[in-house]
């Protein structure tokens, strides 16, 4: 085999990353990976070629959402045939499907182009760490999270309360909550929980929680 | 700007029906007669043999006299030719006159020989590391005859030589390049004929990979052999890379280490062929014939009086 | 001025990375020209400079108002009017860049010419194909639309040497002091 | 003689129909030279023969004539290396044959043109290789295109990548991660212990 052969294998090999969405945002990681997918890393990118990469991306049930984008935030899938609106809030399309989330976000980050279906076709999502041996035999290389993961506040070591520096003092006639509300709890009997009427028309996608998802405006989920 | 639709063929659009069929015709005899025969480029009108002599020796910038140039492209087959045109004519063998001219055999010996120390001295002197075999190799490829029939054709003999059939044959356009190289070497001396060699021969390498050109059957084995020599330990070959192993365009890289000095690595789609091509890599960077290396310097051979004292 | 050295660049005037928004480890600490590090570096470089055999040289040549990346043995087109013939042989006096597989010299904005000489020869002065560019104006009743058919002059030229003719300006004054 | 700036060339017969606009289509070529010419000491002119067919009477070939008449002998003196041939050929057009050492053939007729240009068409026949009117794919021609080795997606990583088992830990978080406000406290706070006790 010529030496210009194996330099261009080389040059044009296609390089299988690995991504660990624990904890990371998916729309930042998605720019990121979809960069990948391109091949716009890569100082011999070409828009006519494809010279992109394969991702592997685990973990997307764990990915982590800012504020309360999990509720508010929704997908909206647009059809103009009837009753084909619909406006799922990402909390319901994470219990369909752990990996659509991630997928979204790498989706939304392409151009939409014709290549942007084989680019993506490069991407595999998997929900845990489970990941075939064939696919992870290919993987060389990893991709970098995008954001610092932080600690969880159970998993704080009372040592680390002791040791943190106090900034300021408390004033000794504060109160803290010291309401027990676990006393007011008063169990909902099955009757008094408004049941789902039915509604068709221009209602029907929206109307599907009992609780009311302004998936537009920004407002407070009222759960009772 | 309204365009007339009119029928059209391959002569131009259709204007008369009688002029369409009468090139139609001639087309069909043409076919018929098949290609012209192929004529002598001197059996046409505008030639003149003394003067694309005299133009040739100005080409190259030698100063050839013209007798030793005719010498030079007349070939074997011509003077054969002439003797049997005589001997219908019948002339008895006897009396037929000497020629003035004689075919290039001779000169076409010199020239090779001159060629072939000028080639071998130029390319162990650029490439001091690499072996004999590999020298050989190249002077041989060089000094091929496709080589020389290609690089004689680029030179314009193909008309010049004087042959019994209209285009010459690959043998004789060698024996042209090699009889033009002795002329030289008779005319101005040797070093001029090697500056010639290195000018036209040598440069052909100017595209190609000399480590392409010898094509070594088991590099490992060999570059086994040459760490010996040089007294270092037996190489191993490491995977350095592997991507999409288990998919269709998979890529190894594999290095070759010989007691943790690093050799030389290379790519391939499995892995005997990534450390096949490791080996020859690491041979290419032994023998200091890889990319980096500087270009031979075709006119400053001499000029570095490195080739006149060997 | 800015010398890579093949991986670890020396970035001689340093300039703190306004990109990135981390704090940027610096490569090379503020008074560094009379270090015995960057000395040994000026050596290095220097010897790979000598050593004219063994190392192929690339250069960026400014020819015409195009920039080209040439080696010795190259061919470059360049497309308009160029007055020497066939057979004259240039000199190319604006070299952006030289270097070779272990060191690169970049010049701000031009290297000295006392220091690289990149020479070519004219091979070859053609024609370029029949270019043709069409104009329409609309509502004309004369000519409305016009092609307009030229062709450039070509020449070519090869690559027949790049040199390093001393060491790298600016650094043996520093290793002499 | 220097070949000035022509961009507007009347060619003898360039007409509308026979040119092909469509870039893409066109025949194309990239840089190429016979033999390597120009490496050595020495460069060859590519033309090895010219034959000027030319009318003694006719008006068409006025400018041939005249350029025969005052020009052709400071040319063949110029350039011994070509041969020129001279063919007077009567009632007929004037035409340009020019014949190169790899054996291609280049014909310009020279209908109507005058002296000058006559000149100037014979030296741009001198200074061609023998095939012009290619486009050309690239702008250049490199035998060796990379001196400091191509990129390969494997040159700028670290080499421990292959050692390592995927999915790595140390490989998850950020290269360069922020300071964020809970370390810059600490890191306050022990710079206030330090110096108090210094």
């Amino acid at each position: 085999m010529a030496f210009n052969k194996a330099q261009q294998l080389a040059t044009f090999s296609r390089v299988w990353y690995l991504f660990d969405a624990k904890w990371q945002c998916p729309h930042m990681s998605g720019e990121r990976i979809a960069r990948i997918l391109r091949g716009e890393h890569k100082p011999i990118y070409y828009p006519g070629e494809s010279t992109g990469d394969c991702v592997i991306a685990i973990n997307t049930r764990h990915v982590a959402l800012r504020n309360d984008a999990w509720r508010s935030e929704a997908l909206h899938i647009k059809r103009e045939y009837a009753k084909t609106r619909y406006d799922i809030p990402l909390f319901k399309l994470h219990e369909l499907d752990p990996t659509k989330v991630l997928h979204l976000c790498v989706l939304s980050c392409m151009p939409s182009d014709s290549i942007r279906r084989y680019d993506m076709a490069r991407l595999y999502t998997f929900p845990d760490d489970a990941v075939p041996v064939h696919l992870i035999k290919n993987v060389c290389d990893q991709i970098r999270g995008s954001r610092v993961i932080p600690k969880r506040l159970d998993d704080l070591t009372p040592n680390d309360t002791k040791t943190f520096p106090q900034m300021f003092k408390w004033p000794k006639e504060l109160v803290l909550d010291d309401l027990d509300r676990d006393k007011f709890v008063r169990v909902v009997p099955p009757e008094e929980i408004p049941k789902r009427e039915v509604m068709l028309g221009q209602r029907a996608g929206k109307q599907n929680y009992w609780f009311h998802v302004p998936t537009s405006r920004h407002e407070e989920v009222k759960i009772n | 700007m309204v365009r007339l639709l009119r029928y059209g063929t391959i002569f131009g659009p259709l204007k008369d029906r009688w002029r369409y069929l009468y090139k139609r015709d001639l087309y069909k005899r043409r076919l018929e007669a098949g290609p012209e025969p192929e004529r002598f480029r001197s059996a046409l009108i505008n030639w003149n043999y003394d003067a694309e002599l005299y133009a040739c020796t100005h080409r190259f910038g030698e100063k050839l006299n013209i007798e030793s140039l005719r010498n030079a492209m007349t070939d074997a087959s011509f003077l054969k030719q002439i003797v049997k045109q005589r001997t219908e004519a019948g002339l008895a063998a006897t009396d037929q006159t000497t020629l003035a001219f004689t075919h290039n055999q001779e000169l076409a010996k010199q020239g090779k020989q001159i060629a072939e120390d000028f080639l071998q001295k130029a390319l162990h002197y650029w490439y001091p590391k690499f072996p004999q075999e590999g020298i050989e190799a190249i002077t041989k490829f060089l000094l091929s005859e496709s080589t020389i029939a290609d690089i004689s054709s680029g030179l314009g003999f193909k008309t010049l030589i004087r042959c019994d059939i209209p285009s010459p044959r690959p043998t004789m356009l060698t024996n042209a390049l090699f009889a033009f190289i002795g002329s030289i070497n008779e005319n101005t001396g040797r070093s001029r004929a090697e500056v010639f060699v290195a000018d036209f021969i040598l440069t052909h390498l100017v595209g190609k990979d000399i480590n392409e050109i010898w094509q070594v059957k088991n590099p490992m084995g060999l570059l086994t052999k040459v760490l010996e020599e040089n007294g270092r330990q037996a190489p191993e070959s490491r995977l350095i890379w592997a991507t999409g192993v288990s998919s269709v365009l998979s890529t190894y890289v594999v290095g070759v280490y010989s007691n943790k000095e690093f050799l030389g690595k290379s790519a391939g789609a499995t892995v005997s062929i990534a450390e096949e091509m490791a080996a020859r890599d690491a041979l290419r960077r032994l023998f200091e014939t890889d990319e980096k290396r500087a270009q031979i310097p075709f006119d400053k051979l001499y000029k570095k009086g490195l080739l006149l004292d060997k | 001025m800015f010398i890579s050295i093949g991986k670890a660049e020396i970035n001689i005037s340093t300039t703190f990375n306004v990109r990135a928004n981390y704090p940027v480890r610096k490569f090379v600490h503020d008074n560094v020209h009379h270090d015995m590090e960057v000395q040994q570096l000026y050596t290095k470089v220097n010897n790979l400079v000598n050593d004219k055999f063994h190392q192929r040289l690339f250069a960026v040549i400014k020819i015409g108002d195009e920039q080209r990346k040439v080696t010795t043995e190259d061919i470059i087109c360049k497309v308009d009017e160029f007055h020497p013939t066939i057979g004259d042989r240039i000199r190319f006096e604006k070299v952006l860049l030289v270097g070779s597989s272990d060191f690169t010299v970049v010049g701000r904005p031009i290297l000295n010419p006392h220091f690289v000489r990149v020479e070519g020869i004219v091979i070859e002065k053609t024609l370029s194909q029949t270019q043709m560019e069409y104009w329409y104006a609309p509502r004309k009743k004369k000519v409305g639309a016009r092609n307009y058919l030229w062709k450039d002059p070509l020449t070519m030229i090869r690559i027949t040497n790049i040199e390093l003719l001393g060491p790298i300006p600016g650094t043996n004054q520093s290793s002499s002091r | 003689m220097s070949q000035f700036l022509r961009r507007i060339t009347s060619l003898p017969i360039q007409s509308i129909r026979s040119f092909h606009s469509f870039d893409e289509v066109t025949p194309a070529k990239y840089i190429s030279t016979r033999l390597k010419n120009g490496v050595g000491s020495r460069y060859v002119c590519q033309l090895q023969r010219l034959t000027i067919q030319v009318c003694k009477e006719f008006r068409t070939s006025f400018g041939t004539r005249d350029w025969i008449a005052n020009d052709l002998i400071k040319f063949a003196r110029e350039h011994p290396y070509v041969v020129v041939y001279v063919q007077p050929r009567r009632h007929r057009a004037p035409n340009l044959v020019g014949e190169y050492l790899a054996g291609d053939r280049q014909w310009i007729p020279l209908s109507n043109c005058d002296r000058e240009k006559v000149n100037w068409w014979i030296h741009s026949l001198l200074t061609q290789k023998g095939d012009p009117q290619w486009r050309l794919l690239k702008q250049m021609h490199t035998d060796s295109p990379s001196v400091q080795g191509i990129w390969t997606p494997f040159t700028n990583k670290p080499i421990d990548r292959i050692t390592r088992t995927y999915p790595d830990k140390d490989l998850t978080e950020m290269e360069y991660p922020q300071i964020t406000a809970t370390q810059q406290i600490q890191e306050l706070f022990e710079q206030q212990k330090l110096n108090k006790t210094s």
